[in-house]
């Protein structure tokens, strides 16, 4: 038994006892507020520590062997972190909803945890998957839209993330293959990595499987061009399920091409045509959906795209692959998890009290609600990259990992990329610059009224908020969870 | 007490049953029925308890009959599957009824019994012979279920479907097994085996003589492009028939290919790359052609029907998939997995729809709408059905199609792995619109829904069997771990 | 001179001809009929192989047996096919294939 | 079997099949079927398989046929006549048969086994009488066979019920399974006239 | 500790007020007020500890993995010393000011939290021992003016105003970020300025001299820090956001927009002044944009009737001053000319020093007027003030003279004297040309503002009802002049730790282009504007600022709005289209025409049979066995 068990199994525990009849808000209440206290727990264990800790393994079946593994390094406690504090606040900030709204993000969010805290590919996947059902279910039932949109929507998420998936799944079937060596098939993580130490692959190979995997991992992260499914679904999802899937669960792709794509084929992404085609996509999410995240003219659309716009930048640390870069990647996963499920949770009630969203009928929300206006500044600056919030430091450490082995005078293709990149960090202030100006600046509009919510009802936010100033002005909090090399 | 004394019995208990109905007339479907599950039930436990090996079967019986564990398994696996089919009868009794000729059930009660022993005897069947006799006591037995409420003009248009294209397919095997006769002299598998591996077998013969018997295999196991009665049959025969058709006949259709291909694709089989090659391409077509006309059904018992076919291609790929050094689930073991994986999700696909009707709803994807809140212990246990159907990891049908995928990728079928890829994902697509029905809330404030304790336990164990199958494997891979000597073909 | 060549033919053309008459035909008795005579086409095939692959200089009789066991096989078959035809006749007073096409799609 | 008799044979089976196929009126059908199975029992006996050409005749043109006309007669169905024929249907009926029948051909001009005549491969019947194993227990096999002629039907039977008793027994099975089936399927509904 | 003591305070003041201040209501201001009191006697304390020698040290953790030290350390020097009193200095005085000046803003608790938040990032600015540091903080002090600019968020025209001071600097700050990068990349990874001096100093690795020396990356990454600076310190073409700046609070205006933080350009130009000083090119450019730079906003001073808007073309015009100043001075030293002497100085730096306080002065004093006036701006609807506010007047009279450059007298002569000495050292005639032009230019608007705005009759209700403002706003004001005038003094200059370069004997050309500039300049106002009620001269291009934002919102409208809903279609289209719709929409027919294998005819179905066998049998008998399977 280890703690990670726990962890895991807590949220999916609530929710069975409110399926069974609990009373939902406390239960789910309790069970994400244990789980919290139990992830900082476990990383001030972890603290300054390097290496797997926490481990427990079940076997599940000897050949192929799977095994019921849990572990954890700095990045799993980080995401952990990550996906309590989301989970939390989610979960806090839900009001006057049925017990489905409870149910669904204690699913997601305990999918997410095993996905996170498992060491078996196996499981690593079948979590994520887990999580994905009561997203898909959710966006359908209680999208914020007419039942024939938001049911088009959550099929067009689902496919696209079902397909992914599938793609992902032939790509991890393909490493273990390649990966377990000799007599067996395993799934373990840590043996197919001594493996791919002992054994690597000829790079040409390595870069086949990491492509493969790239295009799994990035159809759940909406890399560039499989991404037109995250704006709409963002849009129209639930508010806790906007948070918890755009927040965390999406991050389950970067956490799996760092975690497993990156070790197992270290040479992958740096063979010429992946890296640029990585390139290539990650400059079509910064530019591209920078661009028509611009052009976005309500709120949810705005927030929705820059979301898939943000992913380019961690796409960015992991083209890069020094440590730095991918160490900057990790925190970056975190800083938008918590930044952009600030922004989806603050939105949530925007639209319930105002009913609208569009920017040319809203305006002046700051004289009415300065608190609310205080938090939504929090999530608008830490989207810029404003330093003092988290997302600075995963992002500045994104970019000089991108230039660790610089040579002056020769720019490589992934130097160039980061200048193009930066120009997104323009673009993302031009366009949540002009959502808030929109929004809380100018004049009240008139019709629209908003009052900032009660203190219990900030809390979540509150939370969340001061999770961003704390790690953003310490962020060698997380970065000494990441004492191992990457 | 041997396995061979056990099946017999079983089908005595048949013929007793039969007997008791046509003298005491007036015996209720319930003692029927209950004695036909005792019966059977009584059959598992002493089959579990009795000697597992060849030699305790028997002397006249061991020419043609084995027991390894392929055999054992699917034994097991053909009582439990009749035991629930017996009682999902009763349970769907009240409608079934109206249907059927006096409504008269008895010897839906009773035929299922011969139906199992004859599946049990084709099992461990040695040759083409004894397949024969066996597969032909099933499919007439069938002949009669699918038709037996034939007071439904559904359940009459299946019957005469599946008499016209089983007797073409009888046909179609016979024929397939005179042409494996005349090429290798022989019909135990063994021979065939032998023959095949001796380079002077006239291959041509050999090779016309097999895809003939495959064809006519393919059609019990519901392969591409003899898939086309499935949709039909599954649809107009009773629930309680249909769940037997598609998990019982096909398993065993499944473990007569495994059989015949064992001997096909022997070591050094002169003819084992080509049946490799037709097995991948079937495999992929059966998957193809039934996930992609399933997503435009509007009928759950044909959506499960179209689903079913799509299975069968999965485990006609992983048979394609000779076995890996690597993988202790050789193929015939990734086939029986699957199968075991495929019973409990399909029989409570099936069960849910049985107790729907039982409720006296449809069978159609809108009448699925609002189960959630009409009784969420059913809709979630739909839910567990569907998403292992549709292959969701942590169910068991994840780990069956993991299996397969693993098999695919290890030989480098990449062709196959794409087509069973795509297969899955339109699978996605037809299963998650059934769930999101049922928990569609929108619509008519319809009334509860209620079925009986044991419909709630049986459900409910069979849901459970899908998680701990899902997450928990091991058990099942130790019972299918093989004793069969390795086959591979070159 | 007579091979076993001209047999397998000669059951090769029943069993096409059967095959014929099940795809072309649309009442369900005479498929029925064609469908015995696919039948017997591999029966014929079967005693023909057993003729030649001789064991101990005689027939091979577990061939024949298998013939056998086929005939009495499609007998049990007709009688179910029949009385299931009967019954299609008594609901839809035809015996038409194009009188069963409900279920599709 | 003289070329002109079987060739003779394979008409008469081939011939009526062909009526079978094309005949408007069932009853015809039905009585070709017969006409064809009669000439497919003479090719087994051709072939050195009296009891099956026996049985063929009995079991396929005495009962099936008599079943499929008492059927046919029973059902007053009445001949194809007025309906209108489905040429696709037909078209490729014809079609694939013709494919059936030329792939069979070229596998069977690729067998080595069909070129064989029964000459090449007679039976050795004096031989095969001290080789036949236990069927020797039954000394009429034994003597038939010395004396020169195929005991065919006893042959058969000792094959049947020492080797495939079980099988037999599972085609009683078979066989009473169709009974109940029949009952079942053709029973009048009491309650209903 | 002093240095914590003055970066940190301000941090804690601005948290406890940004979290509290519906709760702490008055306590906030002074909490601000007390903090920026104490920073400033920290910091004179760090003045009289002032040692030469310069010290790197580790404040506080912040990114340090690998061979990445990205933390918060100090570097405190001469520069950053002298630069830190200015800015404690004036921020004190400023917030002292702002008791008086926003006495009756609801919003007060937020005005002081944004302005303590300002004095910690300025300070960390002044004090960032390495470029990324500086970096940190150049956003932070953004950030602050975006709050500052926007404090009257209720005015349209602030939050356009704010947003666009953001979004300019945003550019700026991507230039920056890349020169950052590209010296990380070619230094080993160390941005630390000590480091990056060595590096760049006679002997180290990146030297003009060094082997691995490239003039195009020098030249590139100059430019990209340059254009950083470009940003803060509102250069050509990054210039149209501080006129517009001007929404904010006056007091801010002073301190941030005139004062420390525009100035934080130059500050850092000079910071990194090696790295110019390798690259002749990128030290031309540099002095061009600062020539243009200042030239441009002086024209379009001559025709701006807005108090405060005049007074921030005149600060845009002294930053091209002294940017120019850091070109031309790289120049001269590219040339061979020796500046750096034991006690290294830098006119920039000096004209920024003298800069800051008489410019904060006039800000505060047009503050006063204008609160004096009932918050009208229009130096045409004054008039007259002289009398009604004669403290104001004296005091604002005098950082005009000192902008103008009073010959031997006020500050500005002296620092202004030495830019032009560089400018003429620098060996290109037309900055030496352009500067004097620019210095005439000053004196002839600041000349004009006074003489509109202070002398004649009063015209409007506003400006006759004006009354001299309280104490505590007039404190301020006469404290600065009293640096105005005296500042550039030896003593003064030496005990601020003032950058002042070394004293030598000013070319006479450019003494008397100097004088010249000032007495045509200030002839020409007071003979054009004396007694008048209008404007007698009427050019449009400058009034209109060269047209400047009216091109920007072209250039805004067609590369980016028009752009992104052009790529907003295409993605909708083409992306989705193929990635989304197109497969699914075969994979739909295929599942249609599959269907239709399914018609329920028995007759299709045997057909299918029958070929299914037929193609089984043709596969795998006649095509498998002569692929090779």
């Amino acid at each position: 038994m280890s703690v990670l068990e726990l962890i895991i199994a807590l949220p999916l525990l609530a929710a069975l006892a409110i399926w069974l009849g609990a009373p939902a808000r406390a239960a789910s209440l309790a069970a994400t507020s244990i789980n919290l206290i139990l992830v900082l727990y476990t990383a001030v264990q972890y603290w300054g520590k390097t290496g797997l800790a926490f481990t427990y393994s079940r076997p599940i079946l000897e050949n192929p062997s799977l095994s019921f593994a849990v572990g954890a390094d700095g990045i799993s406690i980080i995401l952990a972190l990550l996906t309590t504090l989301v989970m939390l606040a989610a979960i806090w900030q839900i009001h006057d909803r049925p017990d489905i709204f409870y149910v669904s993000s204690l699913l997601i969010g305990g999918g997410a945890l095993g996905a996170f805290l498992t060491t078996d590919i196996f499981f690593i996947y079948a979590f994520h998957e887990l999580a994905l059902i009561p997203t898909f279910l959710m966006i359908a039932l209680h999208g914020r839209a007419e039942p024939a949109y938001r049911k088009a929507v959550a099929w067009k998420a689902t496919i696209y993330l079902g397909v992914g998936s599938l793609v992902l799944l032939a790509g991890l079937v393909w490493l273990v293959l390649e990966f377990s060596g000799g007599s067996k098939l395993t799934f373990d993580l840590e043996a197919l990595r001594s493996q791919a130490r002992l054994n690597p692959l000829p790079d040409a190979k390595q870069a086949q499987i990491f492509f493969v995997l790239l295009l799994g991992f990035g159809s759940l992260v909406s890399l560039f061009p499989f991404h037109s499914w995250a704006a709409p679904a963002y849009a129209t999802a639930p508010t806790p399920v906007a948070m918890l899937h755009s927040g965390v669960l999406k991050k389950f792709g970067l956490y799996g091409l760092i975690r497993i794509a990156l070790p197992l084929l270290p040479h992958g992404a740096h063979v010429e045509w992946v890296q640029n085609a990585l390139l290539l996509m990650l400059l079509g999410n910064i530019l591209i959906m920078g661009l028509v995240t611009i052009h976005a003219k309500r709120l949810d659309d705005t927030l929705a795209n820059s979301s898939v716009m943000h992913m380019g930048y961690i796409f960015l640390g992991i083209a890069a692959g020094t440590e730095i870069a991918l160490k900057g990647a990790v925190i970056l996963m975190f800083a938008h998890g918590i930044s952009i499920a600030l922004l989806f949770g603050l939105l949530g009630r925007m639209r319930n009290q105002l009913g609208t969203l569009e920017y040319n009928k809203l305006g002046g929300l700051a004289s009415h609600a300065p608190a609310f206006t205080v938090l939504f500044a929090f999530g608008t600056f830490a989207s810029i990259g404003l330093p003092g919030l988290t997302n600075f430091a995963g992002e500045v450490l994104i970019f000089l990992g991108n230039f660790t082995d610089f040579k002056a005078g020769v720019m490589t293709n992934l130097q160039w990329t980061v200048i193009l990149a930066l120009w997104g960090v323009v673009m993302s202030a031009v366009y949540m610059l002009r959502a808030y100006r929109s929004i809380f600046h100018g004049s009240p509009a008139t019709g629209l009224f908003m009052i900032d919510p009660a203190l219990s009802q900030r809390v979540p936010f509150i939370m969340l908020a001061a999770t961003l100033l704390v790690t953003g002005c310490c962020p060698w909090l997380l970065l000494n969870l990441m004492k191992s090399a990457l | 007490m041997s396995v061979f004394t056990i099946e017999a019995g079983l089908a005595l208990l048949g013929l007793a049953l039969l007997l008791l109905e046509a003298f005491k007339p007036d015996i209720s479907r319930r003692t029927l029925g209950l004695t036909a599950i005792a019966g059977t039930t009584l059959a598992l436990v002493l089959f579990i308890f009795a000697p597992h090996d060849t030699a305790s079967l028997p002397g006249f019986i061991q020419p043609w009959h084995q027991l390894d564990s392929l055999a054992i398994f699917y034994k097991g696996f053909a009582l439990v599957i009749t035991i629930l089919v017996l009682w999902l009868t009763l349970e769907c009794a009240p409608y079934l009824t109206r249907f059927t000729v006096d409504g008269k059930l008895a010897e839906m009660f009773s035929l299922p019994l011969i139906v199992c022993a004859g599946m049990m005897w084709m099992a461990s069947a040695r040759d083409l012979v004894t397949v024969f006799v066996s597969l032909e006591l099933v499919t007439v037995s069938f002949y009669v279920l699918v038709a037996f409420a034939r007071k439904s003009a559904f359940s009459l248009e299946a019957g005469v479907k599946y008499l016209i294209l089983g007797a073409l397919s009888t046909g179609v095997l016979v024929y397939g097994i005179a042409w494996i006769y005349g090429a290798t002299g022989t019909m135990s598998f063994d021979g065939i085996a032998k023959a095949l591996a001796n380079p002077a077998t006239s291959k041509t013969t050999a090779l016309f003589g097999a895809a003939v018997l495959l064809c006519g295999l393919g059609f019990k196991v519901a392969a591409a492009p003899f898939h086309m009665w499935v949709p039909d049959v599954y649809q107009g025969a009773p629930t309680p028939v249909t769940a037997f058709l598609s998990v019982g006949s096909k398993a065993a259709g499944f473990v007569v290919l495994t059989r015949a291909l064992d001997a096909f694709m022997v070591e050094g089989s002169i003819i084992g790359s080509e049946i490799q090659a037709l097995l991948l391409v079937i495999g992929s077509l059966t998957a193809l052609l039934g996930s992609l006309p399933a997503m435009f059904q509007a009928s759950v018992k044909r959506l499960l029907a179209y689903s079913s076919i799509s299975h069968a291609g999965y485990l006609l790929l992983a048979l394609a998939c000779r076995e890996s050094a690597r993988f202790d689930l050789s193929s015939g073991g990734v086939v029986a997995f699957y199968l075991a994986t495929y019973l409990p999700m399909t029989v409570l696909g099936f069960l849910g729809l049985g107790l729907m009707r039982a409720n006296g709803l449809g069978e159609d994807i809108k009448d699925f709408t609002g189960l959630a809140k009409r009784n969420p212990l059913l809709a979630l246990l739909m839910t567990i059905s569907f998403a292992s159907l549709a292959g969701l990891p942590l169910t068991a049908g994840f780990l069956g199609k993991l299996f397969v995928f693993l098999g695919l990728a290890d030989h480098g079928y990449w062709g196959a792995l794409s087509c069973a890829v795509i297969a899955a994902a339109a699978g996605f697509y037809y299963y998650f619109k059934t769930i999101l029905a049922m928990y569609t809330t929108e619509g008519t404030d319809v009334p509860a829904l209620t079925f009986s304790v044991p419909a709630k336990a049986v459900a409910g164990a069979l849901a459970l069997v899908i998680l701990i199958l899902g997450v928990y494997p091991k058990p099942l891979q130790k019972v299918l771990t093989s004793d069969r000597p390795a086959v591979v073909a070159k | 001179m007579i091979t076993l060549g001209h047999y397998l033919v000669v059951s090769g053309m029943l069993f096409s001809l059967g095959l014929a008459g099940v795809i072309a035909r649309r009442n369900i008795i005479i498929v029925y009929m064609c469908l015995e005579m696919m039948l017997s086409a591999a029966n014929l095939a079967l005693v023909g192989f057993s003729r030649f692959h001789l064991v101990n200089g005689l027939p091979d009789y577990t061939a024949q047996s298998l013939v056998f066991f086929t005939i009495t096989v499609a007998a049990a078959e007709v009688a179910v096919g029949l009385a299931i035809i009967v019954a299609l006749f008594r609901s839809k007073q035809s015996v038409d294939v194009e009188s069963v096409t409900k279920l599709q799609g | 079997m003289p070329p002109l008799l079987f060739y003779l044979f394979a008409l008469i089976t081939l011939g009526f099949g062909f009526l079978v196929v094309t005949g408007r009126n069932p009853v015809t059908c039905a009585l070709a079927l017969a006409a064809s199975f009669v000439g497919l029992a003479a090719l087994f006996l051709s072939l050195d398989a009296y009891f099956i050409g026996v049985i063929q005749i009995l079991v396929y043109a005495g009962a099936v046929m008599v079943l499929f006309l008492f059927i046919i007669m029973l059902l007053d169905i009445k001949t194809e006549e007025g309906k209108k024929l489905n040429l696709p249907a037909i078209v490729s009926g014809v079609l694939l048969a013709v494919l059936l029948t030329l792939q069979i051909a070229a596998v069977v001009g690729s067998t080595e086994l069909a070129r064989k005549t029964s000459q090449d491969t007679p039976l050795a019947l004096t031989e095969a009488a001290t080789k036949i194993g236990k069927a020797a227990a039954l000394p009429t096999i034994t003597n038939d066979l010395k004396a020169g002629t195929l005991p065919d039907a006893k042959l058969i039977g000792f094959t049947l019920f020492d080797q495939y008793g079980f099988h037999l027994q599972v085609i009683g099975l078979l066989l009473l399974v169709g009974t109940i089936g029949v009952v079942v399927l053709s029973k009048r509904e009491r309650s209903a006239p | 500790m002093h240095a914590s003591i003055i970066l940190l305070l301000p941090f804690f003041s601005a948290l406890v007020i940004l979290l509290g201040h519906r709760q702490l209501k008055g306590a906030a201001v002074l909490i601000s007020v007390g903090s920026s009191i104490i920073s400033f006697i920290a910091c004179l304390a760090l003045l009289a500890a002032a040692d030469d020698k310069e010290n790197t040290k580790l404040l506080l953790p912040f990114l340090d993995i690998g061979y990445l030290h990205a933390n918060i350390d100090v570097l405190i020097d001469k520069q950053s010393r002298g630069m830190m009193f200015i800015v404690s200095f004036i921020g004190m005085l400023v917030h002292i000011f702002s008791l008086g000046y926003m006495k009756d803003d609801d919003a007060k608790p937020r005005f002081f939290g944004s302005l303590s938040l300002f004095m910690f990032s300025m300070t960390g600015i002044v004090l960032a021992g390495n470029l990324i540091m500086m970096f940190i903080f150049w956003e932070l002090v953004g950030l602050s003016s975006y709050l500052l600019i926007g404090h009257w968020y209720q005015k349209a025209s602030a939050a356009e105003a704010c947003k666009k001071a953001f979004l300019t600097n945003r550019i700026g700050d991507f230039g920056f970020m890349i020169g950052i990068l590209l010296l990380f990349g070619a230094n080993g990874g160390s941005v630390n300025i000590e480091d990056l001096t060595t590096a760049f100093g006679p002997g180290g690795t990146l030297g003009i001299h060094a082997p691995g020396h490239s003039a195009g990356f020098t030249t590139a990454a100059a430019l990209c820090i340059f254009l950083g600076a470009v940003g803060k310190s509102a250069q050509f073409p990054l210039h149209v956001w501080l006129p517009d700046a001007m929404e904010g609070p006056t007091p801010v205006s002073a301190l941030i927009h005139a004062a420390t933080m525009v100035a934080a350009g130059v500050y850092m130009l000079v910071r990194v002044r090696f790295l110019i000083e390798a690259s002749p090119l990128a030290a031309e450019i540099i002095a061009g944009i600062g020539a243009v730079t200042a030239l441009m906003a002086a024209l379009m001073a001559t025709q701006q009737n807005d108090i405060k808007r005049i007074l921030a073309y005149s600060t845009l015009s002294q930053l091209g001053y002294m940017v120019m100043a850091v070109g031309a001075v790289a120049m001269s030293v590219q040339h061979g000319h020796e500046l750096h002497g034991p006690n290294p100085g830098h006119p920039a730096m000096f004209h920024l020093y003298t800069h800051a306080f008489f410019k904060a002065m006039l800000f505060l004093g047009s503050g006063a007027i204008i609160y004096a006036c009932h918050h009208e701006q229009d130096i045409w609807k004054m008039g007259g003030l002289r009398k009604h506010m004669p403290v104001t007047f004296y005091t604002f009279l005098i950082g005009t003279l000192a902008l103008m450059g009073l010959p031997w007298i006020t500050s500005g002569f002296y620092s202004k004297e030495a830019i032009l000495g560089a400018a003429y050292d620098s060996g290109c005639s037309i900055l030496f040309h352009s500067a004097s032009l620019t210095a005439l230019l000053t004196s002839f608007y600041m000349m004009r503002l006074v003489i509109v705005a202070f002398f004649g009759k009063s015209r409007t209700d506003s400006a006759r009802h004006a009354k001299e403002v309280e104490v505590i706003m007039l404190l301020p004001l006469v404290i600065l002049a009293v640096f105005s005038v005296f500042s550039a003094w030896k003593t003064f200059a030496d005990t601020l730790q003032a950058y002042k370069p070394a004293h030598e004997e000013p070319h006479a050309t450019v003494l008397f282009a100097s004088i010249a500039a000032f007495l045509i300049g200030t002839g020409g106002a007071i003979y054009l504007y004396r007694g008048k009620d209008k404007d007698p001269i009427n050019i449009k291009l400058f009034a209109n600022k060269f047209y400047f934002d009216e091109i920007y919102a072209v250039i805004v409208r067609v590369c980016q709005d028009r752009l992104a809903w052009i790529v907003t279609a295409l993605e909708r289209v083409l992306v989705d289209g193929l990635v989304a719709r197109l497969p699914t929409a075969i994979v739909a027919r295929l599942g249609a025409a599959t269907r239709m294998l399914q018609g329920g005819h028995l007759q299709g179905y045997t057909f299918l049979l029958g070929g299914g066998v037929i193609a089984v049998i043709y596969l795998v008998v006649f095509v498998l066995p002569r692929l090779g399977h």
